[in-house]
């Protein structure tokens, strides 16, 4: 029969054969779904990075316009700090986050209002009062522990809380971001070592986006991988595709898992692209290629995921661009609120120096 | 009330509140098994296990970043760096974090926590266990700096200052912990963050002080009465805040000020004070401001003659004062 | 002569100090192919090649640390630390080590290295691009510390600190950088480390500082000429060793001395400048010793109303000059 | 015949059936000799081993006597000591050690005399003149750089010097030496990526004595290999038996030879036993068990490299008495010494602050 050369699926083989498919269930079931992750989820997690994005490039467009001193950026960045969010506890978990974690912070519960309001520096800034920068995380309402920004020091405070939710026997997990210039300093030596020590409920991720401002991974990390650092700390080191964010939830599951089950910490490094440059001030024409930034945005996270979400029916085209639409109205509206909202009190310039 | 060593009060003060307070826990190079190189910590572990009396691994800047980390969290740390010398690698972490936590968070996150740490020298401890490091501090608003002389100030500031909100650098001085022995109430008692203290009061000169060049002003003042020289001494106990209030009052009693500490004279605390007082009570002074100070080198040397002739004593505090007295 | 400015001075200062001697070297994060985040270090590495202007990982205590292996070996490395800020995690390795290499060495070893750090506010730059961190150095021996205000001094004073056999902080005003112009020699000088300089001779009230607020001063002292009131400032461009001479001398010129700096009051430079005055100078002056300074919070804020309440500026120090004049 | 019984040596059988040994010059050859080693360099190793020793020794009852203020020993480690200074080039490299290295510093030629003027802070010691504590080394003299009490600060010095070598394009090697509680410090961290991304030639040589004070490697060194960590900066990690010169001579020639090839650091974790206290102000009673004292003394490598030269047949009994004979008398000859020397002048107190 001409049916025979017909190019079959290794699926149809195996029916064939054995007459059913042990596999099937797992063949059949996407990977989210595989991995826990409902519908909705999938795409609140889309909304979550297109959001973040959003809010992203319109600070660079009043930056450009000379409304607000400066940026920096999650850009290339959203499908890490998603699929690590939702793999955590939003309700119980504890952040040590860097500066470029914003979709991460929308998902733990800030809002675009609070990212105008700190981008604007006003009163009403959550972070800080509008005393620090944009990107400087900080947030009693969600356990996001204020952030400084020389880099690398959140880490010993992650190892620190770690230690204290042991000590009272929590089943609580602290995360901690940087980026992979960042892992280089002594404070990543000092922080992974202790947590090894005390096998401490936090996890490391490294958000390797290739560059520390203008310096590339072959001038920065010898060895030229973050997570192979981890087996010298006697933990787990996990390197995963940090342009999906499923790769990446997985990766943050098992460990958040490992840490609860009192195991220890894990490293965790999320490969990825600086899709912008390192910050307002920053040309990074000087230090890298046009082709190479093109080359890094034809796998933005951000199409890959929606691309995703429509192949399992999840979202259509056009429920994405309704989406959109209102997310541009949602940080238009923030925009506007923001810009309009008080400065903070010259005279509040000695508060909170004491208790 | 019972008299005890400087050690003692630190030991004790460190026993009650653990007792106290759940969350108050230690941490620190050899706390544990080994009581501490200075045996501050001796038996802390039998009472209280090895979960609150930790021995970290050899890493000054995790210390202080666990501590940060921890306290944030709602516990109530005590850090121990083994000697004042070895807080260089903390540096980032005291001053970029903990020092300003408060004030960037708008008032949301704060670090109550302590950091203890034995300076000063006179105990052949050479360059690098006799310094004193009070100096690269006190320009850090955020901290609080206490250095007692007594024990009694040593029991109920440290008890303050694990009690305290912010963060507190606890500064003991090695040379006064078995040397300066002093009654010492049994029960639980504080005493005030950012208040100087009048150890003796007096007419001609006022020294003001803390540590252990404090002692050396207190016998200087006793030998100094014979000769007719009445010397009023301030033991300035907290270096940040400072206690500007007590600084004017102790240099208009008398109008001749002498600041002496141990740390090296340029940049050190003295050089506040002294400028606290030009700014504050020039025109009630009688004489031009003296400090009296360790000398401008890197650190203490380990040669007998030249710890020596590094260390202040009280004939050189007496000198000190005569001349101010003859003025 | 050609006028540029304060930076354009910095990288004047670079490029023929490392022209003159291939022992000079530059290191630090980005000074390479981006030219350093200022742009200091352009075209360096076109020039020198990428072994002599040195991109290091993101490590400030092996930047430090390997400015001394190396200058110690017989190079003489220029060290580059991003923002002033960013010096706590090197502090041990500046002042445990840099610091105290020739002390405790008996003179056998010694650290030839330069560290420059862009400090200070005015730029929106908030809490961790904002600071002023001298005082933090100020007391320690064997460290030399530069903080020039004008390009002249800049070039003079940056290719003195590469020639010196000691080790140099060297901090550049970032608010300067492209604010302040000024004429500069085109051919090679150098200036003493360790001289103050006058910058303007005047009679009523004597006006010591350094950086930005020193042009502060000399504007406000053009403007209260029209006053009657005539300003003396000094420059003391070198913070340590401090030029006590040139300060008493200052000093005494008017008996009113008003001390300004950016960095916080409490613990500052000012206030080891008053000191000395107090205790050299105390009988020549006609007026309490002011210290115009930032006020004493953690760090500067990014959100404008504070920052700009947090900087001083030319009305400011106007007023307090006047102040002063008319005590 | 009854011959083919005898169990015969596998030499014997590769005789028989090849009719000779290719391996056979190998096999006779000592394990010195096939390193490069001389009969009389082998000599001098212990003898250098042996006067460390009993300078070491010496400081110990000259602290008991109240006579100097402070010991710190090499007392088990002397066999790494000696074996890393022979395996490098004594006339030209440069060493950055650390305290515990008396060793080694003989080896590159401080005397007796010198380790004494130093014990009683005397004017002469060559290290500092009296102003650092015994232990603390540093002498021009032998490329031999200044150390500080503040552990590990020496690796990036090393570092930076290894860097000044490549850049004047100098076959020479510096290599530092630490605790393995040390190893924990950032500046660790900081110093290795650094070296490993310019490829220097530098060599990082952890004593690892198994304590630090009295914390032990478990509670001090997540994973329990400083020699694991290598792999994290993609340079080689070795370990050692510390016991053993020869084992050490033959890890630190490769990565010496290593270096000057121009193929970067290498990380040596020699493994063995701090015999005594810490110090003279330690008590080890109070954190390790006086059996696994007593087990770790019959290891005590001393004797262990005594007994290999008199199997070598390098020395006899009655030679090493009579070398530790001539060894007593100029270790009493430089006590005697260093005990006469004049103090520094208390002026010179400040000398030597700046140029
Ligand atoms: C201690 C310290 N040194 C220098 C800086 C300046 N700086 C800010 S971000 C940055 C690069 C960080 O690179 P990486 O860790 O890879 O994170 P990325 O920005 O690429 O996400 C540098 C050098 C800093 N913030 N802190
Ligand atoms: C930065 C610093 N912190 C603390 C100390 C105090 N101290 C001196 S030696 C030592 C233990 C060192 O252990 P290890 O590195 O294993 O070396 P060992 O003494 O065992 O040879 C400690 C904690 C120090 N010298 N430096
Ligand atoms: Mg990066
Ligand atoms: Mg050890």
């Amino acid at each position: 029969m001409e049916k025979q050369s017909t190019p079959r699926s290794l699926k149809t083989v195996i029916r064939e054969v054995f007459g059913f498919d042990r596999r099937e269930q797992k063949v059949e079931k996407s990977r989210h779904a595989a991995l826990g992750i409902s519908d909705e989820e999938m795409k609140e997690m889309y909304r979550i990075m297109l959001l973040a994005r959003r809010i992203d490039e319109r600070m660079w467009l009043l930056n450009r316009a000379g409304k607000i001193a400066f940026v920096i950026s999650c850009q290339g960045q959203e499908a890490i700090q998603v699929g690590t969010a939702f793999a955590l506890n939003r309700e119980k978990d504890w952040l040590f986050p860097y500066y470029r974690d914003l979709a991460m912070m929308l998902a733990f519960g800030q809002s675009a209002k609070d990212q105008m309001l700190s981008a604007f520096a006003k009163a009403d800034d959550p972070n800080s009062g509008g005393r620090q920068m944009p990107g400087h995380y900080g947030d009693a309402r969600f356990r996001i522990v204020s952030g400084s920004s020389p880099v690398t020091t959140q880490l010993l405070h992650a190892v620190g809380a770690a230690l204290a939710m042991k000590m009272n026997q929590q089943d609580t997990v602290a995360l901690t971001t940087f980026g992979e210039g960042s892992s280089n300093q002594g404070d990543f030596h000092e922080g992974l070592n202790f947590a090894g020590v005390h096998k401490l409920p936090v996890i490391f991720l490294c958000e390797n986006n290739r560059y520390a401002i203008s310096v590339p991974i072959s001038k920065q990390l010898a060895g030229g991988s973050v997570a192979a650092r981890a087996a010298g700390y006697g933990m787990p080191g996990v390197k995963v595709d940090g342009n999906d964010p499923l790769a990446v939830y997985a990766a943050v599951k098992e460990a958040a898992d490992r840490a609860r089950r009192g195991e220890g910490p894990t490293l965790i490094e999320a490969m990825a692209y600086r899709l912008v440059p390192h910050s307002s001030d920053d040309d990074d024409r000087t230090y890298r290629k046009r082709e190479e930034v093109e080359e890094a945005r034809k796998k933005d996270p951000l199409l890959r995921f929606k691309n995703v979400l429509i192949e399992e029916g999840i979202l259509t085209e056009e429920d994405a661009q309704e989406m959109d639409r209102q997310i541009m109205k949602e940080v238009d509206e923030a925009t506007e609120y923001a810009e309009q909202a008080p400065y903070p009190d010259p005279k509040t310039l000695t508060d909170h120096v004491y208790a | 009330m019972a008299v005890i060593s400087y050690i003692d009060a630190v030991t004790q003060a460190l026993r009650e509140e653990m007792q106290r307070d759940e969350k108050v826990f230690i941490l620190g190079e050899d706390v544990g098994v080994r009581g501490g190189v200075f045996q501050v910590t001796k038996g802390l572990i039998d009472e209280f296990g090895e979960a609150r009396v930790l021995d970290t691994p050899l890493t000054e800047s995790a210390i202080a970043g666990v501590a940060i980390g921890a306290s944030v969290y709602g516990m109530r740390p005590v850090a121990e760096i083994q000697f004042a010398d070895f807080i260089m690698p903390a540096v980032n972490q005291i001053v970029s974090e903990a020092a300003k936590m408060r004030y960037r968070s708008n008032g949301q996150w704060h670090c109550p926590l302590v950091i203890r740490a034995p300076y000063g020298g006179g105990v052949n401890g050479a360059l690098y266990h006799s310094q004193s490091v009070e100096a690269m501090f006190n320009s850090v608003p955020g901290l609080k700096i206490v250095a007692p002389s007594t024990p009694y100030d040593v029991k109920g500031l440290l008890k303050a200052a694990i009690r305290d909100e912010d963060p507190v650098l606890f500064f003991e001085h090695k040379r006064c912990y078995r040397l300066i022995k002093g009654e010492v109430p049994e029960d639980d008692y504080t005493l005030p963050i950012g208040k100087a203290d009048v150890k003796r009061e007096g007419t001609d000169v006022t020294v003001i002080s803390y540590g252990l060049t404090l002692h050396f002003a207190l016998q200087a003042a006793e030998q100094l009465e014979q000769e007719g020289i009445s010397v009023h001494v301030l033991d300035l106990r907290t270096l940040l805040p400072l206690d500007k209030e007590a600084i004017v009052e102790a240099a208009v009693k008398t109008g001749k000020v002498l600041v002496i500490h141990e740390d090296n004279k340029t940049g050190g605390v003295g050089g506040e004070v002294s400028a606290i007082i030009a700014e504050e009570a020039l025109f009630d002074l009688d004489a031009p401001i003296q400090r009296l100070c360790g000398p401008d080198v890197p650190a203490m040397p380990y040669s007998p003659p030249l710890e020596k002739e590094f260390m202040l004593d009280v004939n050189k505090v007496k000198e000190a004062i005569r001349d101010l007295a003859h003025f």
